[in-house]
């Protein structure tokens, strides 16, 4: 394998982790809250929270281009807060990747925060844990197989990401040209080769992983 | 210093080469190539992408950037590209448009006329033989050239119409043989480049731009089927 | 004033519960009441669970719900075993013990150390709750709302999963318990001998209102209350400890109408104690005879009353200072022509010491 | 042979069930015994809930269970009440009642609108399982056993959350049920009134293992057992209806050894009844003396025993036939000098009539 | 809107729809499986069933070509069958998408499953129920809103699918052409003003779709 596939490679799982982490900080509250709520907003803001799924990535690709490119809102805001433009960087595609997984964050952990139900979160407040607490010590460890499964899918979905990653990242090496780019290079220069043996790391490595992440998985708990 | 070129697909294995070349005479410089469909770099340059300079496989879509005030050079035609029928499973040496019309050939990958500009080329050159009726219902569309190739290497298309330059190209030509497509039977694939607006001030990317068209890197192209456009040379 | 002030109104397709009540600020109040009475829900009022609940809390002087006013339920300073056990199923035994623990600046480990201990449950510490029994499930519970060292107790039937050994242990813990920490305890129960042993006051409740309350020793001697209690209808009486009989395993306790003799729970002399005295245990006589009953005193009919069974009569007699309740066939009433005034003996075939 | 013949071994962490029982093919069998004992575990072989337990399992002829053949739960004509009510909580009440009468081919709805009707949760069928109280859930759940039609109903703790008045309405039903279904009832109780009303036969377990096992009868009378039921130790004597007494609402019962008054629940002349005699109602006499106590009867010491309490005794007394027990302390029986042969009278003060 | 937008559209929900049914079809014992086995086949299983997450979908796309091909497994395969090559075709695009969306439909189902527990379906077992009876009336209505977000998540990411649909479509109008395609098709010819009145007409109805349906969610189920 080559320095650039392991750059890719490198990158890749920067970008899936980066992603995963901010999306736990992000999706966790938004599920939570959409969990709980008997709000009217509780629909609408699911539906958008479902949106980035049903846009193509290529096409959710080229509209996060033009909103964050030089005369586009994002892009507006981002220069006048001297960040710079987003696409063709780092940056640029974890904000695209946030966007574009909240929903695999968002609906396993809602499931799962709607599947322990009020008592368990009664019972904590009983016993003098405020909400926040009540949330920590026991609303997120019940919800535990639910974090798994969101967080795998919200990683593994970044990792698989191609379409928005073409449109806005440009395929820079180091910077944008994750695996998934890289193995697509390959394949247009008819490198089959090369592209099979990055493919083949890329699905040990992911599958090892996953195995690794199955075999802890956390029992589902039952009712007491 | 640095410079990241964007360059159609059509030109990945030449590009390979002329950048090889230019490495050895500039050790010191470093030049990226990214290839894809010239439609998106279109899209990306105008959206602020980091290129500096963008090898189109249409002259058109450098012009419209020109005109955008998008490029800091003039617009440079560098190599007219030809369209070829290539296929992995059949001989391919020997036949003309009209061989498509077999019954036999049931899957016939171009690529995609609406944006590609070998795909438009391939749909002219078909109508103009006079086979486009029968053709057309076996046609599938590969995004930009080189996935056309891909369709017909791995035999999911019997029968391609992809550039000349893919068709010499190593990994291709071991497979199977080609033929040309008359030249008269499509509009000319005039392909052209520019330096962007963002290279206005890269040495570097002049540095290329001479070099792209120094006989060193024109023997490339010529190796890869790219004549030079009349009225290119000397320029 | 240590009371516990309360009124709420709860609307709720079917049921409303309107209730207004005044505890007392220590002892055991016992909520009674049918099935769908609204003892669970009261309870849930009182912890601040129901949001939706109109009215006003106030405990020992603090108001915790007011109008706008409005303590959340990890401020209330309450301990709650709540009717199904509900254990964190994610967290072992220990866990569960100590999470309210952990969470209760100041509050000691004793409390716990001692529930675990007296539940029995020291050998199930590392279990998860899927692993344990219906009543080992329940005595975690406890435990649990125990170790919390809460100012006021709310337990809703914690011990109809327990057998009968287990829950004589118990008892006499919670009774301790209340006493030594003077922390009110509300205790929903449909085990008339749980509530006449435990409890200081009685609250009834039908369909979400308050059908009686007041001290338990007036509302058991109420003679229109006591069917509810049914095969258990019982006075109390308070008295001491004057004799030992260690030979025969026997106390003898005075009180001012004179003394009976009990088997001994392990008494000290001159103690205290809460003597529970079942209707059913009572017959009437006009003399004193030679039966293995041991306890016979003098006493004078003070009200005869009616019985939940047309057959049988609830007699009040009273003993000394102390009234205590009979229950006999109306047959046996009119052959003895029981009648207000009347001077008879006693005999009390056993008693329950309570303390 | 309509039997139940069940032997189960189970391993699990810290307890190890190991039964080998007989249990008669009609008649409640009443399980017993302290929390964690084994009672749920056992009901749970005998419905097929547990693959890992190995063993033999055969009712009414029926091999359910054996070496390798093994019956699922589903096949099992069981109806089952859980320790916790475990309603369906996606389904209304209505088709929560419904859910296994629909799967029951040939099975009437009649038994279904009894059990709704006598369990008083007609006006709960459009709810969901989330907005009933405790007592609620678990009426709702013995109702949905019921209808199925079951040849063996194995019931866990089933009235442990009924307050006391519906028990006393639920209880006949069961007897009844079972009476006129010839079906068998497991019964898991802490209860020791609800043992001695409903159960023919007595399990008594203990750490998994059983501890006795008998006809209902015969294991209450055994001076050694008894204490398992504390205060609630009892004789069952078998009688007749002679003589009704309208006018004080109480009947005569003869039986070998004499006649009882009890109050009258609505019987019928010549009805042959079940009487269960409490010890702690039995006092002993050398005279009969003139007291509200009606039932006076002759006996003879059968034999005298311990009791759960150092300073009480059991005595088991012969009235005819007859073997009832009393309950005093160790010092009345001294100063009566009670011992076997010895003839004395035996005071009743008050029975219960269960049929 | 031009005829070819709506017939990609229609494509498009087409293809969702189908994929979404055959994957209930094939996702739900699969998940059922997963969420009850105490097999020590679990964790392999279930990193395979999520393998094609972490797959880029070109790079899938391009295995599934490879495969489906007249020399790969697939094609001699479907070739023996008599049912010819599965490029190019509907067929292939419904084939490689229920593979591509596996996992979006096993691990909410088995999340849900999971959260279940077993009592109910011992109680359904009490009841007369068979085990497959007690699935049908027990497990799966209380694990409808598991079922919404699995159906959401993989209708919304077929109707998303792109890199795939590129790979092994060939790009026929009426046969493989789906919106995702179209939309970029319009994008790389510079035809912007259709692209986003096609982008438009996705976005608005999906969310119109999605609102109805978190409209109708059914309330996630307490304990009783
Ligand atoms: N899943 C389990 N894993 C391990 N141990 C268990 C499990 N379930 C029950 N036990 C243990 O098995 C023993 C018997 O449990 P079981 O539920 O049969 O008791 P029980 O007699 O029904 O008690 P209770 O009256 O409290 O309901 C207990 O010691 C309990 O802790
Ligand atoms: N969430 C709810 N929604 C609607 N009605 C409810 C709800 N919870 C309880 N109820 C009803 O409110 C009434 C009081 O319920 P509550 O739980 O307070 O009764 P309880 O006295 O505790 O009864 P039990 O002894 O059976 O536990 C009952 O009629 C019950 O059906
Ligand atoms: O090189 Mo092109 O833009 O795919 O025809
Ligand atoms: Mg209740
Ligand atoms: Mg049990």
């Amino acid at each position: 394998m080559s320095d650039q596939d392991l750059q890719a490679l490198w990158l890749t799982a920067r970008l899936a982790a980066t992603v995963t982490a901010l999306l736990l900080l992000i999706g966790t509250p938004v599920a939570w809250w959409l969990a709980r709520t008997g709000s009217r907003w509780k629909g609408p803001v699911s539906a958008v929270v479902a949106l980035p799924l049903v846009l193509p990535p290529s096409v959710l690709g080229f509209y996060l281009l033009l909103a964050m490119g030089p005369e586009g809102l994002v892009g507006r805001l981002t220069q006048a807060l001297g960040l710079g433009l987003l696409p063709f960087s780092f940056g640029g595609l974890v904000v695209a990747s946030v966007f574009y997984s909240l929903p695999f964050m968002v609906q396993p952990l809602q499931s799962a925060f709607e599947a322990i139900g009020e008592r368990p979160l009664e019972v904590a407040a009983t016993l003098r844990a405020s909400p926040l607490d009540a949330f920590f010590s026991v609303a997120v460890p019940m919800a535990a197989p639910g974090f798994l499964t969101a967080s795998v899918l919200t990683f593994a979905h970044t990792v698989g990401e191609f379409g928005v990653v073409l449109m806005i990242g440009g395929n820079l090496p180091g910077a944008t040209r994750v695996a998934s780019v890289q193995i697509y290079d390959h394949v247009e220069s008819l490198a089959y080769p090369q592209a099979h043996r990055l493919a083949a790391v890329l699905l040990v490595f992911s599958f090892t992983v996953l195995l690794a992440v199955y075999a802890w998985r956390p029992a589902a708990r039952r009712e007491a | 210093e640095k410079i990241t070129i964007a360059a159609a697909a059509d030109l990945k294995f030449a590009m390979d080469d002329v950048v090889t070349a230019f490495r050895q005479t500039n050790p010191g410089d470093e030049v990226e190539v990214v290839y894809g469909s010239s439609g998106k770099f279109f899209a990306q340059i105008q959206n602020a992408a980091p290129y500096d300079l963008f090898f189109s496989a249409d002259i058109g879509y450098a012009r419209e950037l020109a005109k955008a005030g998008l490029a800091a050079s003039e617009v440079r035609p560098y190599a007219v590209g030809r369209l070829v029928l290539w296929s992995a499973s059949l001989d391919a040496r020997g036949m003309t448009l009209a061989s498509l019309a077999d019954p036999r050939i049931t899957r016939i990958a171009i690529a995609n006329p609406r944006h590609a500009p070998y795909g438009q080329r391939a749909e002219e050159a078909l109508r103009a033989a006079g086979v486009w009726a029968q053709v057309e219902p076996k046609l599938v569309y590969g995004e930009n050239i080189a996935q056309t190739a891909q369709f017909v290497q791995t035999g999911n298309a019997q029968v391609g119409l992809i550039a000349l330059a893919l068709a010499l190209s190593p990994e291709l030509s071991a497979r199977g043989g080609h033929a040309l497509v008359p030249e008269r039977l499509h509009q000319p694939l005039e392909q052209g480049f520019i330096i962007t607006r963002r290279a206005a001030g890269s040495a570097l990317a002049r540095r290329f731009a001479d070099f792209s068209a120094s006989p060193p890197a024109r023997a490339v192209m010529d190796r890869y089927g790219f004549v030079l456009p009349a009225g290119a040379a000397g320029r | 004033m240590r009371d516990i002030e309360a009124r709420f109104q709860l609307e709720r397709p079917g049921f409303t519960l309107d209730v207004d009540l005044r505890l007392p600020g220590r002892g055991v109040s016992a909520l009674f009441g049918v099935s769908g009475s609204g003892k669970t829900t009261l309870l849930r009022c009182i912890a601040g669970l129901e949001r939706a609940a109109r009215g006003r809390l106030v405990v020992d002087g603090e108001v915790w719900q007011d109008g706008s006013r409005w303590r959340p339920t990890h401020q209330r300073p309450i301990g709650y075993v709540f009717q199904e056990a509900s254990l964190f199923p994610h967290l072992s035994v220990q866990a569960n013990l100590r999470y309210g623990l952990r969470r209760s600046p100041g509050a000691s480990d004793t409390p716990l150390t001692q529930a675990i201990e007296l539940l029995g449950i020291g050998h199930l510490l590392a279990r998860r709750p899927a692993q344990l029994s219906g009543g080992e499930r329940q005595r975690v519970a406890i435990a649990r709302a125990l170790a919390v060292s809460p100012r006021v107790l709310l337990m809703d039937e914690p011990l109809s999963a327990l057998d009968l050994r287990r829950r004589q242990e118990v008892l006499p813990y919670l009774d301790r318990l209340h006493d030594e920490l003077a922390m009110p305890l509300l205790y929903v129960s449909h085990a008339p001998d749980e509530v006449a042993r435990l409890a200081d006051h009685l609250v009834v409740l039908e369909q979400g209102r308050v059908q009686a309350q007041g001290p338990l020793r007036e509302t058991l001697s109420r003679l229109d209350l006591p069917i509810r209690l049914g095969e258990d209808a019982s006075a109390i009486v308070d008295a001491r400890v004057t004799e030992i009989d260690a030979a025969w395993h026997l106390v003898r306790v005075d009180f001012d109408g004179g003394h009976l003799w009990a088997r001994d729970p392990g008494l000290v002399l001159g103690q205290r104690v809460r003597v529970r005295v079942l209707a059913r245990d009572v017959s009437l006589a006009l003399a004193p005879g030679t039966s293995s009953i041991q306890n016979v005193l003098p006493g004078v009919v003070d009200a005869v009353g009616d019985d939940e069974h047309p057959g049988l009569a609830l007699v009040r007699v009273r003993v000394g200072d102390a009234l205590l309740l009979s229950r006999l066939t109306r047959r046996s009433a009119a052959a003895l022509q029981v009648a207000p005034g009347q001077a008879l003996w006693v005999q009390v075939k056993s008693v329950a010491l309570l303390e």
